[in-house]
C-alpha cells in the first residue's frame, strides 16, 4: 500500500517553498501567490491524513481550507488594488511607510 | 522512516535549498542556470530517496512521482520567476498537479472543488489584478529578493523538521462506526455524498461559520476598494440652463 | 483482443477516438453553418463556391489555416503567446469525456456505457474543465502586449467570473432535483413520462433555470450578444487580434467546441439527453445497436437544435454594453437563480421535487417577482443625461440647434 | 453665438415596462430574422452570381475604362492636342505628340499613356476632346497584377476600342483634321499602311 509518508513529505516541501516565497519576494501579488502555495501543501497534508486514518474529517477540513483560501484571496487582492491605487506600485515595502 | 532515510532527505533538502537560493532573483550576476541544475539534482535525489528508502523498491507509483515532480518544480518557479504573470501560470500548474494527486488519494470531490475554486476563480482573479496593475518593464522589486539567504535557510530547516518526522505516523484511528471511508468503492456513490453527509451533519456549525466568514470578507473587500471620491465631483458641475451654449464660438 | 474491445475500457478508447474525430468535423461544419445561417438571415447565399452548395468550404478553410504564415509579432511574450491557443483548444475538447452519448450497449455478455468516462463527479468535472477555459483568453490577451487584446482579456475575465455564478446555481437546481452528479444517471432519471405523453424532462420542471442556463452558456462561450471580449467593432478582435494562421484557428475551433459542450450539457440536464419520447423500447431492445444508434442521433439532434438557436440569436441581437452585461448577471440573474435554488431546496425538503405542478408554480412565482421588480425598477441615468433638466421647454421645436430667426 | 431659445433640451425616450424586460423585444427580433431565414431558404434571393451572370447596366452613360477611337481609315483619331491632359483633374494622361504622317492633320500621338489607377473616371477628357478620340467605355472589370500593368499605352487603348466598338459605337466625329482640309470622308489618301501607330 502506497502510504501517507511521501504525500506528507510533498506537502511539507510545498509549504516550505511557499514560506520561502513569502519571505523573499517583494511583489505583493507574488507574496499572496506564495501563501496559496502553502495552502496547497496543507491541503495535501490534510487529505493524506484523511486517507491514513480512513475517514473523511481530513477532507472536510481541506474543504474549509479552500474557504479560507478564497477569503484570503479576496481580501489580499483588495489590498493589492488599494496599494496600487495609492502608491502606484506593487512593492510590499511601500506599506512600511504607513508605520506611525 | 529509518534514520538513514531521514538524513538522506536532509541532504536532498540542503541541495534544494542551495538551488533555490541561486534561483531567487538577486542583484548582480545571474546564477539561474546553476540554480536550475542543482535544483533538478535535488528533485532527482528526492525521487530516489522516496523510491528506495520510504516506499520501498519495486513499488510502482509512477503517477505520484510525475505529479509530485510537476508540483514541486512549478512551486519553485512560482516563487522564483521575476514576472508575476508567470508565477500565476505556474501556480495553475501546481493546482492541476495537486488535483491529480488528490484524485490518486481517492478524493475526487475535493480535487474537482480545488480545480473549480482555485484554478477557476481565485487564480483568474489574481490574473485580473495583475493585468489591472500592469507595469511597463520589470520593476526593481521583482528583480531583487528580500534576504534570500536567511529565508531559504529558515524555509528548508522547517521543511527538514517537518518532513523528517513524516514517517512517524500515528496508528490509524479508523473505527467501524465511520464506515464512509475514503477508499475507492466503484459501485458505491463515491465519496461525494459521504463528504456532503459529514459536512452537513457533524461540521454544520463550521459550515455556517465559513459562510459568515465569506460574507464578511466580501463586505470587507468591497469596503476596502470602494472609491473614496464621490462620483459627482469628478465632472464639472452642470451649468445653469442659460449658460449651456455660451462656449460655442461663432465661425 | 475481442474481450478487450468489448470491455468498458476498450469501448472508451474507441469512443474517445470517434468522438474527437466527429467533434473536429462537427466544429468545422459549425463554422460552415454559422456562415450559411447568417447569410440566410441576411438574404444572401453564403459560401457556395467550394464543392456542391459550398459543403467543402470547411476543408478549404482548414487548408488555408494550415498553410498561412504563422506570425509571432516581435513585441509579444512568446511562451504565453503560444500557450494560450493550445490551452483553449485542449480545454474545449476534454470536456466531452463525461457526456453520455447513447445509454448502454450490449456487447456479448458485457453492458458497456457509450460514454468515455462515467465518473461519480461527472457534472463537476465538466464545470471544472469549463472554468479553465478563461485562461486561454486571459493569457492570449495579456501575452499579445496590445491595448485591444488586454481590454478583451479584462472583459472576458470579468464576464466569465460573473456568469459562472448563475450557471453553477442553475446546475445546482438540477442536481438537487435529480440527486446525483452522474450525467448518465441524470439522463436515465428523465426517461419517464407524465400523463403518458409528456416526457419527464427537467425543462418541464424548471423552465426558468433552463433559460438562465442558456443565457449564461452564451456568455461563457463568448457568443453574441455577450461577445464583448472580441467585439470586432471596438476592439478589432479582442484577445485574438495578434493571432494568425493555425493559432487563430485554434481559438476559433475552441469557441465552437465550447458551444457544442454547452449544448450537450443543456441537452442532458434539461432535455433528457438521448431520451426519445413516445417510443417504448422493450427491455430487450434498449441495449441493442439500433437503439444506441437512435439515441446517439437523438442527442446529436438536440445539440444541433441548441447550436442553431445560438446562431439564430447571434444574427438577431446586437451586443450588450459591458456595464449592462455585468448588471444583468449580478442584479438580475444571480437573484433569480438564488430564488430558484431556494425553491429547489424547499421542493426537495417537502418531497415534491418531481412534481411539475409544484415546480412550475414556484417558477411562475419567481418569474412574476423578477418581472415586477424589473418593471418597477427606476431607469438608470447614465452619462451626462443626469445633468440635464428633466422637463422640456414649452415651445419645443423639432430639431436641436434649429437656425435662429 | 447660439441664442438660448434655440437650445432645446432633449431627453432620451424612456423605455416602456415591457421593453425594459428585454424578452418580448428579443422574441420579436427573432421572429423577424426567422422570417428572413425562411424566405432565403424557400424563395429566390436577389443575389447576382457575379462572374457567371452580369447585371445589365442601369445607366447608359456609365463611365468605365477608356479607349482611343480609330477613324474610318483605322488610324488613331487623336490629334495630340493635349486638351484631355489639360482637362484631367488628376493628371493621369501623358501624351507625347509628334508630326503626323498624314496630310489631313498636323500632329498625332507618338505616345499616349493613361494611368487607370490614378483616374477617377470623371469623363472630363471625353468632354474636352475636340475630335471625340478618347471615350469611356462600359467596361468595369479592369484588373491587373502590378501598378505598371495598369498604365495603358496607346496600343492597349486602341485594342479596347476594337473590343468594345460593337457594343458602344463611336459617336459621330465632330471634326477630324483641320477645317480647311475637308471632312474625313473627303480627306486625301493616307500613307501606305494607313496606320502607323
Amino acid at each position: 500500500m502506497f502510504g501517507a509518508t511521501e504525500y506528507l513529505v510533498l506537502g511539507s516541501i510545498l509549504f516550505a517553498l511557499g514560506l520561502v516565497g513569502f519571505l523573499t519576494r517583494r511583489n505583493l501579488i507574488v507574496i499572496f501567490l506564495s501563501t496559496e502555495v502553502m495552502f496547497q501543501g496543507v491541503v495535501i497534508n490534510a487529505v493524506a491524513f484523511a486517507r491514513h486514518h480512513e475517514h473523511l474529517e481530513g477532507q472536510s477540513f481541506a474543504l474549509f481550507l479552500l474557504v479560507i483560501a478564497a477569503v484570503e484571496a479576496g481580501l489580499a487582492l483588495g489590498m493589492v488594488v488599494m496599494l496600487y491605487r495609492r502608491k502606484g506600485t506593487l512593492d510590499a515595502e511601500a506599506w512600511s511607510l504607513m508605520r506611525g | 522512516m529509518t534514520s538513514a532515510a531521514a538524513y538522506m532527505l536532509y541532504l536532498v533538502f540542503a541541495l534544494g535549498g542551495v538551488g533555490l537560493y541561486l534561483l531567487l532573483p538577486k542583484a548582480g550576476v545571474r546564477q539561474t542556470f546553476a540554480g536550475a541544475i542543482i535544483g533538478l539534482l535535488a528533485v532527482v535525489g528526492l525521487i530516489l530517496v522516496l523510491a528506495t528508502q520510504i516506499i520501498g523498491p519495486g513499488s510502482s507509483a509512477g503517477f505520484f512521482y510525475l505529479f509530485a515532480v510537476v508540483a514541486v518544480l512549478a512551486a519553485a518557479r512560482v516563487i522564483t520567476h521575476p514576472k508575476p504573470v508567470y508565477s500565476a501560470v505556474y501556480f495553475v500548474l501546481v493546482v492541476v498537479a495537486v488535483t491529480a494527486l488528490l484524485v490518486l488519494m481517492n478524493a475526487e470531490f475535493l480535487a474537482v472543488a480545488l480545480l473549480i475554486i482555485y484554478a477557476g476563480a481565485i487564480l483568474v482573479t489574481y490574473l485580473f489584478v495583475i493585468m489591472l496593475a500592469q507595469q511597463s518593464g520589470s520593476p526593481v522589486y521583482d528583480r531583487r529578493s528580500r534576504e534570500p539567504f536567511w529565508a531559504v535557510l529558515a524555509g528548508f530547516v522547517l521543511m527538514a523538521a517537518v518532513a523528517g518526522r513524516a514517517g512517524d505516523l500515528p496508528p490509524s484511528v479508523a473505527d467501524a462506526s465511520e464506515s464512509a471511508t475514503a477508499t475507492a468503492q466503484s459501485d458505491q456513490p463515491g465519496n461525494t455524498s459521504a463528504i456532503g453527509a459529514i459536512i452537513m451533519t457533524k461540521h454544520i456549525v463550521a459550515l455556517e461559520v465559513a459562510g459568515v466568514l465569506l460574507l464578511i470578507s466580501m463586505i470587507g473587500a468591497l469596503a476596502m476598494v470602494r472609491k473614496e471620491l464621490p462620483v459627482e465631483t469628478l465632472e464639472p458641475p452642470p451649468k445653469p440652463l442659460g449658460q449651456i451654449g455660451r462656449e460655442v464660438q461663432p465661425f | 483482443m475481442i474481450e478487450f474491445l468489448t470491455s468498458q475500457l476498450g469501448v472508451s478508447i474507441i469512443l474517445t477516438v470517434c468522438v474527437l474525430g466527429a467533434l473536429l468535423g462537427a466544429v468545422a461544419y459549425c463554422i460552415y453553418f454559422e456562415r450559411k445561417i447568417s447569410a440566410w438571415i441576411q438574404d444572401r447565399f453564403g459560401p457556395n463556391r467550394v464543392g456542391p452548395r459550398g459543403l467543402l468550404q470547411p476543408i478549404a478553410d482548414g487548408a488555408k489555416f494550415l498553410l498561412k504564415e504563422d506570425v509571432i509579432p516581435g513585441h509579444v511574450d512568446k511562451p504565453l503567446f503560444v500557450l494560450a491557443p493550445a490551452s483553449i483548444f485542449l480545454v474545449a475538447f476534454i470536456g466531452f469525456a463525461a457526456i453520455p452519448w447513447g445509454g448502454q450497449l450490449q456487447l456479448g455478455d458485457n453492458l458497456v456505457n457509450i460514454q468515455v468516462a462515467n465518473p461519480d463527479i461527472g457534472l463537476l468535472y465538466i464545470l471544472g474543465v469549463a472554468s479553465m477555459g478563461v485562461y486561454g483568453i486571459v493569457l492570449g490577451g495579456w501575452a499579445s502586449n496590445n491595448k485591444y487584446s488586454i481590454y478583451g482579456a479584462i472583459r472576458a475575465t470579468a464576464s466569465m467570473l460573473s456568469y459562472e455564478i448563475p450557471m453553477g446555481l442553475c446546475i445546482l437546481v438540477i442536481v438537487l432535483t435529480m440527486g446525483t452528479l452522474r450525467l448518465e444517471q441524470i439522463t436515465v432519471l428523465q426517461t419517464g413520462s407524465w400523463l403518458g405523453f409528456i416526457p419527464q424532462w427537467n425543462i418541464f420542471l424548471h423552465p426558468l433555470a433552463f433559460i438562465i442556463l442558456f443565457i449564461t452558456a452564451l456568455a461563457e462561450a463568448n457568443r453574441t450578444p455577450f461577445d464583448m471580449p472580441e467585439a470586432e467593432q471596438e476592439l478589432v478582435g479582442g484577445y485574438h487580434t495578434e493571432y494568425s494562421a493555425l493559432k487563430f484557428g485554434m481559438f476559433f475551433l475552441g469557441e465552437y467546441a465550447h458551444m457544442i459542450t454547452a449544448s450537450a450539457l443543456m441537452a442532458v440536464l434539461f432535455f433528457g439527453g438521448w431520451h426519445l419520447p413516445w417510443i417504448p423500447w422493450t427491455q430487450a431492445d434498449a441495449h441493442q445497436w439500433y437503439a444506441v444508434l437512435a439515441k446517439i442521433l437523438v442527442i446529436s439532434g438536440k445539440i444541433a437544435g441548441f447550436i442553431f438557436l445560438m446562431m439564430w440569436l447571434r444574427w438577431t441581437l446586437p451586443r450588450f454594453r459591458f456595464d449592462r452585461l455585468l448588471w444583468l448577471a449580478w442584479q438580475r440573474l444571480i437573484p433569480a437563480t438564488l430564488g430558484l435554488f431556494v425553491l429547489a431546496v424547499i421542493l426537495v425538503y417537502t418531497g415534491n421535487h418531481q412534481s411539475p405542478l409544484w415546480a412550475l408554480g414556484g417558477n411562475a412565482v419567481i418569474l412574476v417577482i423578477m418581472l415586477a421588480s424589473g418593471a418597477m425598477a427606476r431607469r438608470e441615468v447614465t452619462g451626462r443625461q443626469g445633468n440635464l433638466p428633466r422637463t422640456l421647454p414649452a415651445d419645443t421645436r423639432g430639431f436641436v440647434g434649429s437656425p435662429s430667426s | 453665438m447660439i441664442p438660448d431659445e434655440d437650445i432645446i433640451q432633449l431627453e432620451a425616450p424612456q423605455l416602456s415596462s415591457p421593453e425594459r424586460l428585454y424578452l418580448p423585444q428579443i422574441v420579436d427580433g427573432m421572429r423577424v430574422t426567422l422570417a428572413h431565414l425562411g424566405k432565403s431558404l424557400f424563395k429566390e434571393t436577389m443575389t447576382v452570381q457575379y462572374p457567371e451572370e452580369k447585371r445589365d447596366l442601369r445607366v447608359e452613360n456609365y463611365r468605365g475604362v477608356h479607349r482611343l477611337n480609330r477613324d474610318e481609315k483605322d488610324r488613331v483619331a487623336c490629334v495630340a492636342c493635349f486638351m484631355c491632359a489639360t482637362a484631367c483633374p488628376v493628371h493621369c494622361i501623358h501624351i507625347e505628340g509628334g508630326e503626323s504622317p498624314w496630310e489631313d492633320r498636323e500632329k498625332y500621338p507618338v505616345k499616349f499613356d493613361l494611368d487607370e489607377l490614378r483616374c477617377i473616371y470623371c469623363g472630363m477628357c471625353e468632354e474636352a476632346c475636340p475630335v471625340d478620340a478618347i471615350e469611356l467605355t462600359h467596361t468595369y472589370d479592369l484588373v491587373g497584377r502590378s501598378r505598371e500593368e495598369m498604365i495603358l499605352g496607346k496600343e492597349e487603348l486602341l485594342a479596347i476600342y476594337d473590343a468594345t466598338k460593337a457594343e458602344k459605337p463611336r459617336k459621330n466625329p465632330r471634326i477630324t483634321g483641320y477645317p480647311g482640309t475637308g471632312n474625313p470622308s473627303a480627306a486625301g489618301p493616307s500613307l501606305a499602311g494607313g496606320n502607323p501607330s
